[in-house]
């Protein structure tokens, strides 16, 4: 799945910055916070891009953003090399058509008010289109849901059953490409390993690209072809390789959080002291300094580039763990 | 035994939400009970803290032996003195768990001088003192602050801090780190592990995450709809798990070096409650091995050589004697 | 905390000058010709005319704003053409009656309505929570004035325990601040009942009981100090409708107040004094805002903090 | 995945008749059968009773209820009953037609603030805020003071009077709704605004708005009495509830009879009103949506 260095990416991201601000009134100026700050990534056909951080790193503002579904403050989004950042509306629908998403939470995802079939007929309702006929059907199968599920309402459904309908409901147009915002977040681990087998089968069978956003690490190495860690806005490493070993202090922090489910390799779990700080007081350095272990002096003087290690891997960190 | 629960049922109203629950624990050990949402886990908690009642639940068999009395039908009145000096209770989520209008330092402050009897400058002394062993720095300010002032893990520290204040002998954690961040997730696993150590108190870890079980449990309990699957030193269930619940829970973990597509999870969905069949294993209908007699009969809990428990018709360990009646279904 | 009420007060600036132009239009599109009833049958035009310009009713509309304004800034309310005396003194006579009887039934639909409002929701689904939320809610529903009308029936006409009108002593107050305190008693019973149910299904206050504090220690100084935040914010937002309950009242029962002059001014295009009343009960109801927004502050530690 | 979902023909049908339901408790029961028998009365009036409303008969006058006048006759010796029959037909229908004005203009106004938000809501909701701060009775008082008494006039004040409720009701709901993901999966499939508000957000906050319009009415036919009361109502000889106890205030020591009637027939209605409204609400499921605050 790897490309070749020349091809054109199905989607890149260039540059993306998103600042919020918040709190604002009629007196009074409100606090601004950059959610994304400054982010790049490229993603080749057939690729499934990990993206992973913790709560607040900007990893759902960087799906929206190459959704389109919100604007940057700064950067282009461009599909199949053509730059869409400054489509809105109607302009938009051809990008629709190849670039779907599916949402964490299934419970609110789907309109309580529309059976299943309307919910699937919604993407060509929503275009004024008429869908083929069995195409519902065609998407309950692939997705694994009983065909008489079709005159269902979202409350009949558990929490597994509206995923895989959100995930039907993504597939409508026959997308390129699929944005996954921690599509098994909100699901229990048995249902969560059912739908990560199903999008891995839909990669399979299809020839889907993946943008999958997620918390959880070990999931995205055992699923993705490509990890790109966040920590508050930023890209501190991209592994292109996902057994690779990690050489940001972030992510060696991040993985040796992570509990392995094996008594007898009781990890003596060292973990990351503090917690993440507002995002509305960045410091001017690296944002991880004033929690890594590892900081020197010029990591809390200035900001280090994402810059090639290994392959096309690439770490943002003056004092890189050693391979 | 510091707690010893034995065939603890419960129903609210017609419907049995708990049925033969046995499990116990010791002091300076940490039991996990888990299971995936609908198993009953969370209602447990408030069941051996006599707060089930609360929700219209009432306890229609079984014991729970604390240290010696038996607290089913205990009066309300000598419960609340148990709640919060004997046992200590952590909720689930930090965020909601603290009173929005209300000091920090007067929230930790109520439960010793209601079951210390300290004054309020005792009492407040005694808080700064548990909230910087829990490594909360200028433990003074914090106290002073509101929830709203602190973040998630700290939270979540200020209610470990409220649980120990009256020095309890055993904790009741539900799900104290599912709202948490990884990292601070580690943190807070990992003080809780060397609370048990450190106070000799016995802890029990309501958790749907195996990986946490394997990390700091020294017992766990695996539930199913409200009833025991299997039972069990952690070391014995993670290396041999004979239910199959057990034995998939724990397959439903990524791992590393993990082979793609060999994550399969468990197929179906947890039955409703209304739903539950009484002469049944409830697991059958998502089970590979079940059979015509796991649907019709319910399979009793049978002591194992381990001084577990283990519920099942064909453990993982037995032949699959009826593998074409299992292929059929 | 105190920028804030600075600024909240500022804010009242440009909100009291839209509600003075709003009043000062609204009044001015009024049908009838106030001059028309001073004038007697016979008068010249030229009387007519001068008695206009006396009023200063001939002048462009925005110049007659400007002159009001300014003299309301001054204190001066202008003088009523009908009634023929300075609408201040007017005004001045009248508010303290309707003062005491808003505040009165402000106090005790508070009083009554947290009481009620408590004790449903601590017995939530009981008969005792269902019999007093429809009385009380039943209450609510009826024509504050037809009530008036049936209590004076009642405690006046049958039992003559009250005075049937007027405003003379204290027994005077009675019926009037219970009539119109009904509707107010079931609002905040409806919002104390309801904020105090849904805090009662927090986390926090399952954590409370697991802490093995006393339910009715958790009742009064937990669930109760929430529920007082939403309380709070409905009365400030709707003390109009305790305004507008003692308008009608006060006619029910003739007490001299504002709303008794200002049904009275409406009814004789007196314009000045409907002018003057209309803006004194808009302040009243930015003020009750402004107290509302100021309680909430002090109330709530995270409303206190997003302020800085 | 496996498994079928059952009776979902008949649970459709179910969820259309949410009105069928509430009837069948008793609640809704006996508030919407006091309900029907009210409109029944006002629309059969004529068959209903031997009198005219608007003959006066002086010898007649000041009648306690008898038999040949069950609710007496008032000072100009016309009977009570026929004159609350007709009443009903002047006071509902001004209500209902006003409220309904009322909810058509407020849900677009509010459904356009919340959902595009900026600049047009903020102007919108200061409007919006300062009317609702004003009680409904001076805002009427107001707006029937410059139009003129008379059913127009009231039916005018009732519509402005109630506009910041609606209003207020549909921009919170809409608000709450747009942050729902399926509006956001709509976004994301290219769906236009106007498919958005017309398929996913008024579908899902027409509940509550028209119970909330419901309620009001209740409300609405007070404030009609309220004004009829003072005077300002629909004027002599149309009957109107208001106006029947507008002319008996002065009567209580003479004939109590000629407003208690009148009154108990506007209370009655109102908590009919409400009742039914609250059963609704309890079927809807969507009680906790229609808080205020």
């Amino acid at each position: 799945m790897q490309m070749p260095a020349d091809a054109v990416p199905v989607l890149e991201l260039d540059g993306l910055v998103r600042t919020f601000t918040t709190g604002g009134g009629l007196l009074r100026k409100g606090r601004s916070m950059t959610a994304v700050s400054d982010v790049s990534l490229r993603v080749a056909a057939g690729d499934i891009v990990g993206v992973v951080g913790e709560s607040g790193c900007g990893k759902s503002t960087l799906a929206r953003l190459a959704m389109r579904l919100i604007d940057p403050s700064a950067g282009r989004v461009l599909f199949e090399g053509r730059d869409v950042t400054q489509d809105h509306g109607p302009r938009l629908r051809p990008l629709r058509k190849k670039l779907q998403m599916v949402f964490q939470d299934p419970y609110s995802s789907l309109d309580p008010r529309f059976t299943l079939r309307d919910c699937l007929l919604e993407p060509f309702a929503a275009l004024g289109e008429t869908a083929p006929p069995g195409r519902v059907e065609a998407l309950l199968d692939q997705v694994g849901l009983d065909r008489s599920f079709a005159g269902a309402y979202p409350h009949q459904l558990s929490g597994g059953q509206r995923q895989r309908v959100g995930i039907a409901r993504a597939l409508a147009y026959r997308p390129e490409v699929v944005v996954l915002d921690e599509p098994t977040a909100s699901l229990d681990v048995s249902i969560q390993a059912q739908i990560i087998a199903l999008l891995q089968e839909l990669h399979r069978t299809s020839g889907l690209t993946y943008l999958f956003i997620s918390h959880d690490l070990g999931l995205v190495r055992y699923f993705c072809t490509r990890i790109v860690v966040m920590y508050l806005g930023s890209v501190v490493e991209e592994m292109a390789d996902p057994d690779a070993v990690p050489r940001h202090p972030y992510t060696a922090a991040l993985m040796g959080s992570s509990f392995v489910p094996d008594p007898t390799e009781r990890a003596q779990i060292v973990p990351l002291e503090g917690e993440i700080p507002s995002p509305f007081a960045l410091p001017p350095g690296c944002p991880f300094a004033p929690r890594c272990a590892r900081v020197q002096d010029r990591c809390r003087a200035s900001r280090p580039a994402l810059t090639q290690t290994t392959g096309a891997s690439k770490v943002a960190c003056f004092n890189p763990v050693e391979a | 035994m510091l707690l010893d629960v034995r065939d603890l049922s419960l129903r609210i109203g017609t419907v049995g939400l708990l049925d033969g629950l046995s499990f116990s624990v010791d002091r300076g050990e940490v039991l996990g009970l888990v299971g995936e949402s609908g198993s009953g886990k969370s209602l447990t908690a408030l069941a051996l803290t006599g707060l089930a009642a609360r929700m219209g639940a009432t306890i229609t068999a079984g014991s729970v032996v604390f240290d010696g009395t038996d607290l089913v039908g205990l009066k309300e009145s000598a419960y609340r003195r148990l709640r919060g000096k004997r046992i200590g209770f952590i909720t689930q989520n930090p965020m909601s768990a603290l009173d929005a209008l209300v000091t920090i330092g007067d929230q930790v402050d109520q439960v010793s001088r209601l079951h210390l009897g300290l004054s309020k400058r005792a009492a407040r002394a005694h808080t700064v003192e548990i909230l910087s062993r829990l490594r909360i720095p200028e433990a003074e300010v914090v106290a002073r602050a509101y929830p709203h002032n602190l973040s998630g893990g700290m939270k979540q520290r200020v209610v470990i801090a409220m649980a120990l204040a009256a020095d309890p002998d055993l904790i009741i954690a539900d799900e104290p780190t599912t709202a948490l961040d990884v990292t601070v997730q580690a943190q807070i696993v990992m003080m809780l592990a060397d609370l048990v150590r450190k106070r000799d108190l016995g802890l029990i870890l309501i958790t749907h995450d195996m990986s946490v079980v394997a990390q700091i449990c020294d017992k766990v309990c695996v539930l199913y709809a409200g009833r025991v699957a299997e039972s069990g030193p952690v070391r014995q269930i993670f290396a041999a798990p004979r239910h199959p619940y057990t034995e998939a829970l724990i397959g439903c973990i990524p791992r590393d070096g993990m082979a793609p597509g060999s994550l399969r999870g468990i197929p179906g969905t947890v039955a409703a409650v209304s739903q539950y069949g009484a002469d049944c294993c409830r697991f059958a209908p998502r089970c590979g091995r079940a059979d015509a007699r796991c649907r019709t009969q319910q399979p009793l809990p049978v002591v194992t050589g381990t001084g577990g428990m283990l519920a099942c018709h064909h453990p993982v360990d037995s032949p699959v004697k009826e593998a074409a009646d299992a292929d059929a279904r | 905390m105190l920028g804030y009420v600075i600024r909240r007060i500022l804010m009242l600036v440009p909100v009291f000058f839209a509600v003075s132009v709003v009043i000062f239009s609204m009044i001015h599109m009024l049908p009838g010709d106030p001059i028309e009833n001073l004038l007697r049958v016979g008068s010249s035009p030229a009387q007519r005319e001068a008695l206009t310009a006396k009023y200063g009713l001939d002048r462009p509309l925005v110049e007659q704003y400007l002159l009001w304004m300014g003299n309301v800034l001054t204190g001066d309310l202008g003088t009523a053409i009908v009634q023929r005396r300075p609408v201040a003194q007017l005004v001045a006579q009248a508010l303290p009656y309707s003062l005491t009887l808003g505040g009165l039934a402000l106090c005790f639909s508070t009083v009554l309505g947290v009481v009620v409002g408590t004790i449903a929701a601590s017995w939530r689904g009981s008969w005792l929570d269902q019999g007093l939320m429809g009385g009380v809610l039943f209450g609510s529903m009826l024509p504050n004035f037809w009530i008036g009308l049936l209590m004076i029936l009642v405690f006046s006409v049958s039992l003559g325990w009250t005075p049937v009108s007027g405003a003379r002593g204290w027994e005077s107050l009675v019926l009037p601040v219970l009539t119109i305190g009904l509707g107010g008693t079931a609002l905040v019973a409806r919002v104390t009942r309801i904020a105090m149910i849904d805090t009662q299904g927090k986390d926090f206050v399952l954590l409370l009981h697991a802490k093995g504090v006393h339910p009715l220690t958790i009742q009064v100084r937990h669930v109760l100090r929430h529920a007082l935040i939403p309380v709070v914010t409905i009365l400030a937002l709707r003390i109009g409708w305790i305004l507008g309950g003692a308008v009608t009242v006060e006619v029910v029962f003739a007490r001299p107040g504002l709303g008794s002059l200002l049904i009275k001014s409406l009814n004789q295009h007196d314009y000045p004094v409907v002018q003057a009343s209309l803006l004194i009960l808009a302040m009243a109801v930015m003020l009750g805002t402004l107290m509302g927004d100021l309680l909430q502050a002090a109330m709530d530690p995270r409303f206190r903090d997003s302020l800085t | 995945m496996s498994g079928t979902v059952h009776k979902t023909g008949i649970l459709a049908t179910i969820r259309r008749s949410v009105a069928w339901r509430a009837l069948a408790t008793i609640k809704g029961g006996v508030a919407g059968g006091f309900l029907l028998l009210v409109v029944l009365g006002a629309i059969f009036a004529p068959v209903l009773t031997p009198y005219d409303y608007d003959i006066q008969a002086l010898t007649n006058a000041f009648q306690p209820p008898s038999l040949a006048h069950p609710m007496g006759t008032d000072e100009f010796g016309r009977d009570v009953l026929t004159r609350i029959l007709y009443g009903a037909r002047t006071s509902l229908s001004v209500s209902v037609v006003a409220i309904s004005i009322s909810l058509v203009f407020g849900m677009t106004l509010g459904a356009a603030a919340g959902y595009f938000g900026g600049r047009f809501d903020r102007m919108v909701m200061v409007v919006v805020d300062l009317t609702w701060s004003f009680p409904e009775i001076l805002v009427a008082l107001m707006l029937v003071a410059i139009i003129g008494p008379g059913v127009t006039g009231t039916l005018v004040a009732i519509c402005v009077a109630y506009l910041a409720q609606f209003t207020r009701l549909t921009r919170s709901q809409v608000m709450a709704l747009k942050t729902e993901t399926y509006v956001e999966a709509a976004r994301g499939l290219g769906a236009s605004h106007a498919f958005i508000l017309f398929r996913h957000l008024l579908p899902n906050c027409l509940g509550p708005v028209l119970v909330a319009g419901m309620l009001a009415t209740g409300d609405a036919i007070i404030l009609e009495a309220t004004l009829g009361f003072f005077g300002l109502g629909a004027q002599p000889p149309t009957p109107s509830w208001g106006g029947m106890m507008s002319s008996g205030s002065g009567l209580l020591f003479k004939g109590p009879w000629i407003i208690l009637f009148p009154g108990l027939c506007i209370a009655l209605t109102v908590v009919a009103i409400n009742l039914f409204g609250d059963v609704l609400l309890a079927k809807l499921d969507i009680r906790d949506r229609l808080r205020v605050v």
